[in-house]
């Protein structure tokens, strides 16, 4: 399948789009539904589907393995830090109340902070397990 | 109960009846299928039909999707979608979790058959016992 | 809906797991077909990336490590059969004493939710109420559920990571 | 900035931080000491809250500042900040513990991740016990329950893996059910507060959907604590487990369960629903003397002492249960005293396996056959948790015990005074087979070299051997907390 040059050349035309629908998703999911938690699995799904037409290897280099164990632990520390932050500016935890002086932009603030948490962690761990099955395979096939 | 009532009743659990019918058969592909995939599957039926349960109350006719707008006065109850929503990922991560496992027990069994990993089990035992 | 009682007994019939696997996420996609007719968007749009989309990677994903074919036919489905019928009998006799179907003066839609529709507006201002409950009325169990994902992730690379030097026995 | 308001939150926030914190920074030993600051605050948190709720009564605290029936509310009374105490401080003992014992049992590129998993149980666990919404405690059980699985699973043995996998299985099925019942419940009242449900549940106590909820949860929760016909998953788990996570799920996470199913008796349903509209009581006392005499009977023949001491755990378990099913605030005494005494114990126990296990290689009764001259201290260790199991008066074991007697008396029957004796001849028994290989057998010639315990392992299991005895000598604690829990969980409920 990887050198298959009209799959390539599709690919590479959609994967742009897909990451701006995911991008909608994340950022539209105050209006319509969405939010982000399917915007953080329509992340992974674009690059998954890259590693399909291009093959692991270079998946990996756009997007390294250390990354996305990493994005798994800073979107949990995001969405807790939203709440900490609601705690340090005299709230009660997760309260976004308080997060600007106006109380209705503190809650737009924080509900997009924690949807960004969300997306962050979903799009890692799907990835992250992606990429392990994907490297238990290899290992049979030696 | 009068007969009518009785129908009545019957008609408006419609619903109920077969998210019923798909617990009862993830639960009994869970409980009977020896093919730990197979059971996982299940599982996942299992989990699927408690969404309904939960979403079919919240729906009111006449109502829409609850999001705000002013062409609408009736909405449906958002409540138990904010529930689901959860538990629709606590179901995939379960999944994702045990696929895991079944990989490595494949791995280490050479099978993924209930049966076929208990009794290699009771023989390496009986193996470890003789030695 | 009856589509979907169809293709769950198709899967308990079926020892094919590759054919399983597409079943269940044809089960999904209709399973999201009548969330929307619930006016369950945002669910019904999860479902169809969860259910369909990523649980059928992940199950594709593992079926290619492991065999296809289910080995034994099933032995005995007596018990079984027997335990899921009484849980589905318990659960019969529940719901036929649940309110009626979209019947407006249901406890659910009288307490807590009001609140939800009218006020939010004030409180919180974001058009999806689904969103709003969601990340800032109960966002204590989102973060919960983001944790969830979070130990799958962990998890899952603490069982699958290759180790260099020689696997467990 | 004032945090002593904030505790509530705290107490399950710093371990939920503390376990990304341990993946992004991924150097064993840093994750180590993050994992141990996380549960040493942790049971700091525990024990001021205790001292909190003791002098000023309940604390309710409103996450996100959305009051109650919108929000989540956290709300710790007398019960649950004994349970918190419990479950944080074996988990401050464990986690030292588990960094010399994993060495040996757990590949050493994933000893990072058995310290996320850890701390994401620890705080799965406390956040079932802390909170006071339905629902949430169904996130927090799958928190602490895919952790469980996962630190079963890391186990040493390949058996490992299968029993993780049931266990996945018989705790999803569990969690399920538990969903059903709190969607049910969900649907008669309209809310999600466990206090404002008890309230609403007065006008619609009896209906269908309610009974059928209470049946859901009952067996949904007893899948989770091993209620005996449900209890297959648990021997399997304990024994492949690596020691540490033995002791820290044998201690506290079957206890969590009872922890719930006490809080939907009592503050949701209301002991007169429970027990009134179904045979309940009557059930219930079957399974826990079942529960009793089955797995003890099951344990006297086991020859591996983790195992052994599993089904020792679904034994004890029924006790715990028989004293609630008195339905009487001595029994419901009686069960929390000995939730946390058991609790102690077993964690004592698990810990002490895992010492011999690093010492001799193996925790099989063959393999500890003059253990008593081997390693002296140890051995003397297994000896007070086997007779605090018995119920031996001086340790722990001993108090709960006596009080589920009282709690018998009171009800004026007779035969189960009688039975409970019985079953504590079979706990000596099985505590027998200890005894007799550890003391009166000789070593086998071929492993006369005991490996030594790194302090790190010995100082914890230590402090928890000696809160055997002192929690069997000093009741204040435990009796006057969980008198005091029982009497508002029956007087206050409705």
């Amino acid at each position: 399948m990887k050198n298959d040059l009209i799959l390539r050349v599709i690919a590479k035309l959609l994967i742009p789009f897909i990451l701006l629908f995911a991008l909608y998703v994340q950022f539209h999911g105050d209006f319509g539904p969405g939010g982000g938690f399917q915007a953080g699995v329509i992340l992974a799904a674009a690059v998954i589907f890259y590693a399909l037409i291009y093959g692991l290897a270079d998946a990996r280099k756009v997007v390294p393995e250390p990354l996305v164990e990493s994005m798994m632990a800073i979107g949990v520390l995001i969405y807790a830090g939203v709440g900490v932050a609601g705690l340090l500016l005299g709230g009660n935890y997760l309260d976004y109340f308080v997060l600007d002086p106006n109380p209705v932009r503190g809650q737009h603030r924080g509900i997009f902070w924690v949807e960004v948490g969300v997306a962050t962690t979903v799009s890692g761990v799907m990835l992250k397990i992606f990429y392990m099955f994907a490297d238990r395979g290899k290992v049979d096939e030696e | 109960m009068t007969g009518a009532t009785t129908s009545m009743t019957l008609g408006s659990h419609f619903t109920y009846f077969i998210t019923i019918f798909l617990m009862v058969a993830g639960l009994f592909i869970v409980i009977s299928r020896p093919n730990l995939i197979k059971k996982l599957i299940g599982l996942g039926i299992f989990q699927t039909s408690v969404y309904l349960l939960y979403i079919a109350p919240a729906k009111l006719i006449g109502g829409t999707a609850p999001i705000l707008s002013n062409a609408f006065t009736v909405y449906s109850n958002p409540l138990p979608h904010v529930l689901i929503l959860t538990a629709i990922v606590v179901g995939v991560a379960t999944l994702a979790l045990g696929l895991a496992l079944v990989v490595r027990i494949r791995e280490a069994y050479d099978t993924i058959e209930e049966d076929d990993i208990l009794a290699r089990d009771s023989n390496a035992e009986d193996n470890g016992n003789a030695t | 809906m009856s589509m979907m009682a169809v293709s769950v007994l198709v899967i308990i019939r079926s020892r094919n797991l590759f054919g399983v696997i597409v079943l269940s996420g044809i089960y999904s996609f209709l399973m999201a077909t009548v969330l929307v007719a619930m006016d369950a968007v945002d669910v019904a749009m999860t479902e169809a990336a969860v259910g369909a989309g990523i649980s059928t990677v992940l199950l594709l994903g593992a079926l290619y490590l492991c065999k296809s074919e289910e080995a034994h036919p099933p032995k005995k489905p007596f018990l079984p059969l027997l335990v899921s019928m009484s849980v589905g009998g318990m659960l019969v006799y529940g719901t036929l004493g649940l309110p009626e179907f979209s019947d407006p003066q249901a406890p659910i839609h009288v307490h807590v939710v009001p609140r939800y529709l009218n006020e939010m507006k004030q409180e919180v201002d974001v058009p999806n109420v689904v969103t709003a409950v969601l990340a800032s009325y109960r966002g204590f169990d989102t973060l919960g559920e983001t944790t969830v994902v979070f130990t799958a992730g962990a998890g899952v690379v603490a069982l699958l990571r290759r180790r260099r030097k020689g696997r467990k026995p | 900035m004032n945090l002593a308001p904030h505790l509530p939150a705290l107490q399950v926030v710093v371990p939920l931080i503390a376990a990304p914190l341990t993946v992004l920074l991924r150097q064993r030993s840093v994750a180590f000491a993050v994992a141990l600051v996380a549960s040493w605050l942790a049971l700091a948190i525990s024990l001021l809250l205790w001292w909190q709720v003791a002098n000023t009564g309940i604390i309710s605290y409103a996450i996100g500042s959305w009051p109650a029936p919108w929000g989540i509310e956290y709300r710790i009374d007398r019960l649950n900040s004994f349970i918190l105490v419990l479950v944080a401080g074996i988990a401050a003992l464990v986690l030292p513990f588990s960094r010399a014992s994993i060495e040996s049992e757990v590949a050493a590129q994933q000893h990072y991740l058995f310290y996320t998993m850890f701390v994401l149980c620890l705080a799965g666990l406390l956040g079932i016990a802390i909170t006071g919404d339905a629902f949430n405690i169904f996130v927090f059980l799958e928190v602490s329950s895919l952790s469980a699985y996962v630190l079963i699973a890391l186990g040493r043995d390949r058996r490992a893996l299968f029993a993780a996998y049931q266990y996945l299985l018989m705790g999803s099925i569990g969690a399920t059910f538990l969903v059903i019942g709190i969607g049910l419940l969900y649907l008669m009242t309209g809310t999600l507060n466990l206090a404002d449900m008890g309230q609403r549940l007065a006008s619609v106590q009896g209906t269908r959907p309610v009974l059928a909820a209470l049946a859901f949860i009952t067996v949904g929760v007893s899948l989770k604590l091993a209620l005996f016909p449900l209890h297959q998953w648990l021997p399997n788990a304990y024994t492949f487990a690596p020691s540490a996570v033995s002791a820290f799920l044998a201690a506290t996470a079957t206890k969590v369960a009872v922890y719930v199913l006490l809080r939907f008796y009592f503050t949701v349903f209301g002991e007169s629903a429970v027990f009134a509209r179904l045979p309940m009581q009557q059930m219930m006392l079957l399974l826990a003397l079942a529960g009793m005499f089955a797995a003890s009977t099951i344990a006297i023949f086991q020859t591996d002492l983790k195992r052994l001491f599993a089904y020792s755990s679904v034994a004890q378990i029924g006790y715990i249960i028989l004293g609630l099913s008195f339905n009487s605030v001595s029994g419901l005494t009686a069960s929390i005293v000995h939730l946390f005494n058991h609790g102690v114990t077993k964690g004592a126990i698990f810990m002490l396996l895992g010492c011999v296990a690093l010492g001799v290689g193996g925790t099989s009764l063959t393999r500890v056959q003059g253990l008593g001259k081997r390693m002296p201290l140890a051995s003397f260790g297994m000896v007070i948790g086997g007779l605090s199991l018995m119920g031996v008066p001086g340790t722990a074991g001993f108090i709960s015990k006596w009080y589920l007697l009282l709690a018998a008396l009171e009800q004026g029957q007779w035969w189960l005074v009688f039975m409970i004796a019985l079953s504590s001849l079979l706990a000596a028994v099985y505590v027998w087979r200890f005894v007799e290989a550890a003391y009166l057998r000789e070593p086998h010639q071929n492993t006369t070299n005991v490996a030594p315990t790194p302090w790190l392992m010995s100082v914890p299991t230590a402090i928890l051997v000696l809160a055997i005895v002192y929690f069997g000598l000093d009741t204040s604690f435990t009796m006057g907390t969980a008198s005091e829990a029982a009497a508002a969980l029956i007087g206050g409920s409705r």
